[in-house]
């Protein structure tokens, strides 16, 4: 990232056609009204919020993006890409930046967020479905907050609302295989 | 399209699905997955399983992985598509991934590639329901044995269900009115209120339970407010955040809120005559027995 | 007609835009080759297609029609039909074994002297490059 | 045999430096049938025209060539000079040796010799001329001026001033349009009613102006200066003869309906005047409410219950001037020019869920709160909140709310809205101190003289709140509202708690716009706006001579451009009028009556509606165009494959005799 605070901007970026040729969305049309800033509900707790990614990408300020916490904020909710008034899919262009994010390995800014969607997946990987005690232990692990949620398990399990033991499902075979040939893909794509 | 038989006119008009539990049904919310069963039989409707069924990726296929987060709900597409009925879905993460991948399979290009990693060929020709639809359907009948009266119920929808239009189809994205429609039926009273289909915090619990406390908290002080007695969901992951952080909330917001938070095919289940054990409605975090003994309802 | 002219263009060009455009590159003095004689039409959709035929049938060795930008026609819409009847045209001459390039449909707004001294120039040099058309 | 001049100029250098002008003269005098060809210095001067002049009586000339300049430059003037020397002015054709060649070609010889094929041009052109002669045509010195907003009103005063008759044809029971509706007006803050209500009144009282309210137009047929149109005279079951105004039955009356022109804040009677300075100041009897007309209309069914009969009105009226036996009629009336002034309506914003869609109805619109803030209004001027009759302390303003939104298919702006409502925030602060306001906007448009000021004077002075950002959503919460917006300066979101929400609506035309628009054979765009003729030059014309447009029903505008707008239209519609009679172009199109198979296949392409049917003594139907209408374009020359139709002045035979004389042969 810039150690100056002058933007200096990048109108014809490599990253706004990457985006606007991955999404399909035209970028350039954002004229920042804020109205998906405005009904983001977790705009408020983003360094930068979807309106300012958006002009973000215009200016072509890539590492000031990949580098946000707003990529990993996003729950996906598509409050934004509804309203946007000049019908730009917002929702969807910050997916594909969480995903560039990722490709070009910029250390998440939400950590615990892009851990804890890595822990989900490697119990799809494992059972085939998820198994939701082995995400929290997976998780906990990883993530370094070993106790968290520990203090709701006691009511969980007298609720019966965890299983102690994984479902089992033969389709594990079938989601190990997919997972390998999206790998194998994705590295050919590379 | 659900497959209706010839003798209509009488109840058990034979309406046939396949069915997509979905991996939280199976454990936190068993309840809505007991519940949409129970109920369905009783309006006549048959739900068949899939076979050895995989997870949808959530979000989180969707958040790191583009390909994996088409390539597993296109699998459950395809084992849909050849069991040649249309898809119940419960949860409203899956029915929006199964969706939203319906919608991108629309693509030629991503079609081939995404048949390619599951080899098999994909069509786009499958019908994809969130349950919800299904057992509100006002051709359809419900065999009312004790009425909801007086219960005030808050309908929350959240985000995955109703948006975006396009590719979801279903009801309104600002202002939906299914489940309202429902729970008169019912007898039940559905509030008017705004949020229905704001954002409860998704899926972030786990890491930043700081943010679902906050988005949470902000429905549920609404509803209290605006005088539910409980609030009505469709998606486990809306019923996780609403049920489970109460005290949290109470913690951090200083509201004390006990406002319990039923699957509407709860709902459906008490006013069709099933009994709270049936029902699992002592799953919940947040008890809902005293309301419903207090209103008379069990 | 003097053979030091060749290759010989007709263009037809609507009074409200492209005429005035061809008057404007004459005052500001936007030379171009000689080759084109202009006919001055009310409009681009005036001109029938059959007299453009009649053109290379009589050894014209190109045709240019020039007429105001879509949307901006005198008449609302005469444009739009020459558009069309263009298009028809075009299939028309390549059966009739006449390269395409000959026959060339240009918007030519009335400020756009020096458009018009462009597109003369480019085209006679085109024409210049392909050559002659062969007598029959 | 005709005799052709040909005379070709050398402009001092211009044409002469480069063209051979001699070696042109020469080659001229052997085209045939040209008997004499010589050069001028400067043919358009003095000299040069009368040796025109001289030329053509000596050597008995009937056609000229004039071989100079572009014919856009000087046609008209060699017209005359032709014409005074005896001949036909539409026997003259010009060859353009300046512009189109000695001016961009360089060389001598090619100049020259393409000099001589334009002269060869001309001649054999002029040569296929014919006479023609323009015609006079009478016109109806009338004009009629639809829809009666503040833009109709000033086009027909001003049209009457010119001492030209004028009907105004008003849909509504008065006249005044949006602008009675509103209480003050930018950006002088005169109260709207104020200098509004003169002109309705000098309208109803001026001798060349007839009115008729409650009317609408429901055909037109004619042509420019003779239009002859059919206009729907709904029944208003009073008798404006005999009415006084006096006001003892709407004042009676027992059925209270939501008024519309107070937009659902208030009630009006079934016999009522829209608004208290109402012109013309009669009742009309609403017959979709009123009891008694609900009663006659039950006693032909007798279905249903009995429901009351009333006639309180007719019992209280102090010159039984209710006529229950009108009937609506269709009157023709015949006009010279029409102005089209059919004004706006507000978005309807029940489309926008995420503000409500009209469920809160604290949630109103900017036209809304103008009534609440006219003492004439339903509030008499204090602005309440419509739930609970409260004063609002906390107001919010949305702009543009179904503007600048694709989503809504309105991507323009109204261009009026941040304007009123930095008035609104100006007046509401003097309606009570205590309020205060919000505006959440994405730019402020406050083009125009003393604009910027007074949409300054807001923020400065009464310490309104303007917030750049479009507001996402608007929830109720109790008795407030919430309001979750953006400041985008800081990047943040910002959540507001309000008493009050005022959505400045965006301004589409009103809903038959584009059936008037039909009707009259005019244009108009995708979201109905009347298109003009030239958006910059002839901004109140219409492609359709004689009919003009004005006012918010072109596009977005406020009152002082529509005024303007009106009086423009009005000068174009005065200037057709005082014409004694209309001249028309003779260079049109003819069609062959022998020749046309009546395919109307010509009818189809013409965009003016020039050609019609007709029948012909042995009975075949076939085309005919009508020469007033018909602007000379060609186009259904082009389509006409039996060739029936030519274009005088650019004939089929003439265009290729041009063709023939550069190719062939
Ligand atoms: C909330 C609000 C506040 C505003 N405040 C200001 C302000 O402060 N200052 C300012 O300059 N401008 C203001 N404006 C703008 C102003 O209202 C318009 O510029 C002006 O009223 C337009 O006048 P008009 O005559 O063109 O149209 P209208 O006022 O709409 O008049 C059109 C008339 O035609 C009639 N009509 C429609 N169709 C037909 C038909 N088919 N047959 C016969 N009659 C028909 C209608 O009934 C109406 O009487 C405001 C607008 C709004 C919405
Ligand atoms: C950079 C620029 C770009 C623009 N682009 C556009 C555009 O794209 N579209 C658009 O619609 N508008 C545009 N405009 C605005 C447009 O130029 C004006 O609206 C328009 O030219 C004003 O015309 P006018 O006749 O009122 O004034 P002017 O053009 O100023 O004409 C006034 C005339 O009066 C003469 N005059 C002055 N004083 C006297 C005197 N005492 N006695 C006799 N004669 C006098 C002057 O010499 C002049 O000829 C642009 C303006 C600028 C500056
Ligand atoms: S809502 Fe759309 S136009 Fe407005 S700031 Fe966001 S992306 Fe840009
Ligand atoms: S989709 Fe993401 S960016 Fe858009 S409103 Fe929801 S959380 Fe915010
Ligand atoms: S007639 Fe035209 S070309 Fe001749 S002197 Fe006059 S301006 Fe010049
Ligand atoms: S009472 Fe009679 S005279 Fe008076 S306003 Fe009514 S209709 Fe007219
Ligand atoms: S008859 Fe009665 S309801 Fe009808 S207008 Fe007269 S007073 Fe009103
Ligand atoms: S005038 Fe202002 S409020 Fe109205 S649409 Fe334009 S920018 Fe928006
Ligand atoms: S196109 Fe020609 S033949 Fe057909 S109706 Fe028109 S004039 Fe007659
Ligand atoms: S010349 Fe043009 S305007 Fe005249 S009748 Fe033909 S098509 Fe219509």
């Amino acid at each position: 990232m810039q150690d100056t605070k002058a933007i200096i901007p990048e109108p014809a970026s490599s990253l706004l056609s990457f985006v606007q040729s991955n999404t399909g969305q035209n970028i350039s049309s954002c004229y920042q009204c804020g109205k998906c800033s405005a009904g983001c509900p977790t705009a408020y707790a983003m360094d930068i919020g979807p309106r300012q990614v958006m002009r973000a990408i215009q200016l072509g300020l890539k590492d000031e993006i990949l580098g946000s916490s707003a990529i990993w904020l996003c729950v996906s909710c598509q409050t934004c890409s509804v309203r946007c008034p000049r019908e730009i899919d917002i929702a969807r262009v910050i997916e594909s930046l969480r995903l560039l994010s990722q490709a070009e390995g910029t250390p998440p800014a939400q950590r615990e967020i892009a851990v804890f969607h890595r822990a989900f997946l490697q119990q799809v990987r494992i059972f085939g479905r998820l198994y939701e005690v082995g995400l929290g232990i997976m998780y906990n692990l990883r993530s370094g907050h070993f106790f968290n949620n520990m203090n709701r398990l006691p009511s969980l399990f007298a609720k019966k609302k965890l299983r102690l033991i994984p479902q089992r499902t033969k389709g594990v075979s079938d989601a190990r295989r997919i997972a390998a040939r999206v790998k194998k893909l994705e590295s050919e794509l590379k | 399209m659900a497959k209706v038989g010839s003798n209509t006119g009488n109840q058990t008009a034979e309406r046939v699905y396949s069915y997509y539990p979905g991996c939280s049904q199976l454990a936190t919310a068993e309840e809505y997955d007991v519940s949409a069963r129970l109920v369905s039989r009783k309006l006549g409707i048959e739900l068949r399983e899939l076979e050895d069924w995989i997870c949808c990726g959530a979000s989180a296929a969707h958040s790191t992985d583009h390909w994996l987060s088409l390539a597993l709900p296109a699998h459950t597409l395809k084992q849909a598509e050849e069991a040649g009925l249309p898809l119940a879905v419960p949860c409203a993460m899956c029915f929006s991934r199964l969706k939203f991948a319906l919608h991108e399979l629309e693509n030629k290009e991503t079609r081939d590639i995404v048949s390619h990693i599951i080899e098999k060929e994909l069509s786009t020709a499958v019908a994809v329901e969130p349950m919800l639809k299904i057992l509100a359907d006002e051709s359809l009948p419900i065999p009312v044995v004790k009425p909801l009266s007086g219960l005030k119920v808050a309908c929350y929808y959240g985000c995955l269900l109703v948006r975006p239009p396009e590719v979801v189809k279903f009801d309104n994205a600002e202002n939906p009115q299914t489940m309202e429609r429902l729970m008169q039926r019912l007898g039940a009273e559905p509030i008017n209120w705004g949020l229905k289909t704001a954002c409860c915090g998704a899926g972030v619990a786990f890491p930043r339970l700081d943010v679902v406390l906050k988005l949470s908290y902000r429905l549920l002080s609404l509803i209290k407010a605006s005088g539910a007695d409980c609030v009505a969901v469709a998606c486990p992951m809306c019923h996780a955040n609403l049920d489970m952080y109460q005290k949290d909330m109470k913690a951090k917001f200083g509201e004390k809120l006990d406002l319990p938070v039923l699957y509407f095919t709860q709902l459906m289940g008490l006013a069709l005559g099933f009994s709270p054990k049936e029902l699992l409605l002592n799953k919940h975090i947040t008890n809902p027995l005293p309301m419903l003994r207090k209103k008379e309802l069990i | 007609m003097s053979a030091d002219n060749e290759p010989l263009i007709i263009g037809f060009l609507c009074n409200w835009c492209s005429y005035a455009g061809a008057d404007m590159a004459g005052t500001s003095r936007m030379a171009y080759p000689s080759n084109i004689r202009i006919i001055r039409v009310p409009c681009s959709g005036r001109v029938d297609p059959l007299l453009i035929v009649k053109c290379f049938q009589e050894g014209a060795d190109a045709v240019l029609v020039a007429g105001c930008h879509p949307g901006d026609c005198h008449y609302n819409e005469g444009n739009y039909y020459s558009r069309r009847r263009f298009a028809v045209l075009r299939a028309l001459l390549d059966f009739m074994g006449i390269d395409k390039e000959r026959f060339r449909v240009e918007w030519v707004s009335a400020s756009e002297g020096k458009r018009f001294s462009q597109i003369v120039s480019q085209f006679t040099e085109d024409m210049n490059r392909i050559g002659a058309r062969k007598a029959g | 045999m005709s005799r052709i001049g040909v005379f070709i100029c050398h402009c001092g250098t211009n044409i002469g430096g480069v063209v051979n002008v001699p070696e042109v003269v020469e080659a001229a005098r052997h085209m045939p049938l040209v008997a004499f060809a010589d050069e001028n210095k400067y043919t358009c001067s003095e000299v040069g025209q009368s040796s025109i002049r001289n030329a053509i009586a000596e050597h008995k000339l009937d056609r000229v060539v004039i071989a100079s300049c572009s014919p856009r430059m000087h046609e008209n003037t060699f017209r005359r000079t032709v014409t005074a020397a005896g001949i036909n002015p539409y026997l003259l054709e010009m060859a353009n040796l300046r512009e189109h060649c000695s001016w961009v070609h360089s060389d001598a010889r090619d100049a020259t010799s393409k000099a001589i094929d334009l002269v060869r041009m001309a001649v054999s052109k002029v040569a296929r001329h014919e006479a023609l002669f323009p015609k006079q045509i009478g016109l109806t010195k009338r004009a009629l001026v639809i829809g009666g907003g503040v833009t109709g009103i000033q086009a027909a005063l001003d049209i009457a001033a010119s001492g030209h008759e004028v009907v105004l044809v008003e849909k509504e029971p008065s006249i005044g349009g949006r602008m009675a509706q509103l209480d003050k007006t930018f950006p002088t803050l005169d109260c709207s009613a104020c200098i509004l209500t003169p002109k309705m009144v000098d309208v109803a009282q001026h001798p060349k102006i007839t009115l008729l309210s409650y009317s609408e137009i429901v055909d037109v047929r004619g042509f420019v200066g003779n239009f002859e149109v059919d206009i729907l005279r709904k029944a208003k079951l009073v008798d404006y003869e005999k009415c006084t105004g006096c006001g003892l039955c709407w004042q009676a009356c027992p059925e209270k309906i939501p008024s519309e022109f107070n937009l659902g804040l208030g009630h009006r009677t079934a016999i009522y005047i829209p608004f208290a300075q109402a012109v013309p100041n009669k009742p009309v009897i609403d017959i979709a409410n009123c009891r008694y007309e609900n009663y006659r209309r039950w006693k032909e069914t007798e279905e249903g219950e009995e429901p009351p009969q009333c006639r309180i009105c007719e019992g209280v009226c102090p010159t039984e001037a209710i006529d229950r036996t009108q009937q609506d009629e269709i009157i023709t009336e015949k006009f010279g020019a029409i102005v089209v002034t059919t004004g706006f309506k507000t978005f309807d914003y029940s489309v926008y869920g995420e503000y409500g869609g009209g469920r809160y109805p604290n949630v109103i619109t900017s036209l809304q709160l103008e009534r609440l803030m006219s003492a004439a209004g339903p509030t008499e001027g204090e602005v309440l909140r419509p739930s609970d009759g409260t004063h609002p302390k906390s107001v919010v303003f949305i702009q543009c709310v179904g503007s600048r939104d694709d989503k809504v298919n309105r991507p323009y702006c109204s261009k009026v809205c941040c304007m009123y409502t930095a008035k609104h925030a100006i007046m509401l602060k003097e309606h009570d101190p205590e309020v205060q306001c919000y505006v959440f906007y994405i730019d402020i448009r406050a083009g125009g003289k003393d604009f910027e000021e007074f949409a300054r004077r807001a923020q400065d002075e009464t310490g309104a709140l303007y917030l750049r950002g479009r507001v996402s959503q608007i929830y109720q919460q109790g008795d407030k509202l919430m309001v979750l917006g953006e400041d985008s300066l800081m990047g943040r979101p910002v959540e507001i708690t309000a008493d009050l929400v005022v959505l400045a609506t965006g301004m589409e035309p009103s809903e038959n716009a584009a059936e008037i628009a039909q009707t009259l054979n005019i244009s108009y765009n995708t979201y109905n706006f009347l298109i003009e003729a030239h958006p910059k030059l002839r901004p109140v014309e219409t492609q359709t001579d004689g009919i003009f447009v004005a006012g918010a029903a072109v596009g977005p505008r406020d009152i002082p451009e529509c005024v303007a707008h009106g009086s423009a239209a009005a000068v174009k519609a005065v200037a057709l009028l005082s014409q004694d009679s209309l001249t028309t172009d003779p260079l049109i199109s003819v069609v062959d009556p022998m020749k046309c198979v009546g395919c109307f296949a010509c009818k189809e392409v013409c965009p003016f509606n020039a050609i019609e049917e007709q029948v012909t003594r042995d009975g075949r139907t076939i085309s005919s165009i009508n020469e007033s209408v018909c602007k000379g374009c060609g186009l259904c020359v082009v389509a006409c494959r039996p060739g029936a139709i030519n274009l005088r002045g650019f004939t089929n035979q003439q265009l290729l005799s041009e063709v023939l004389t550069l190719v062939g042969r």
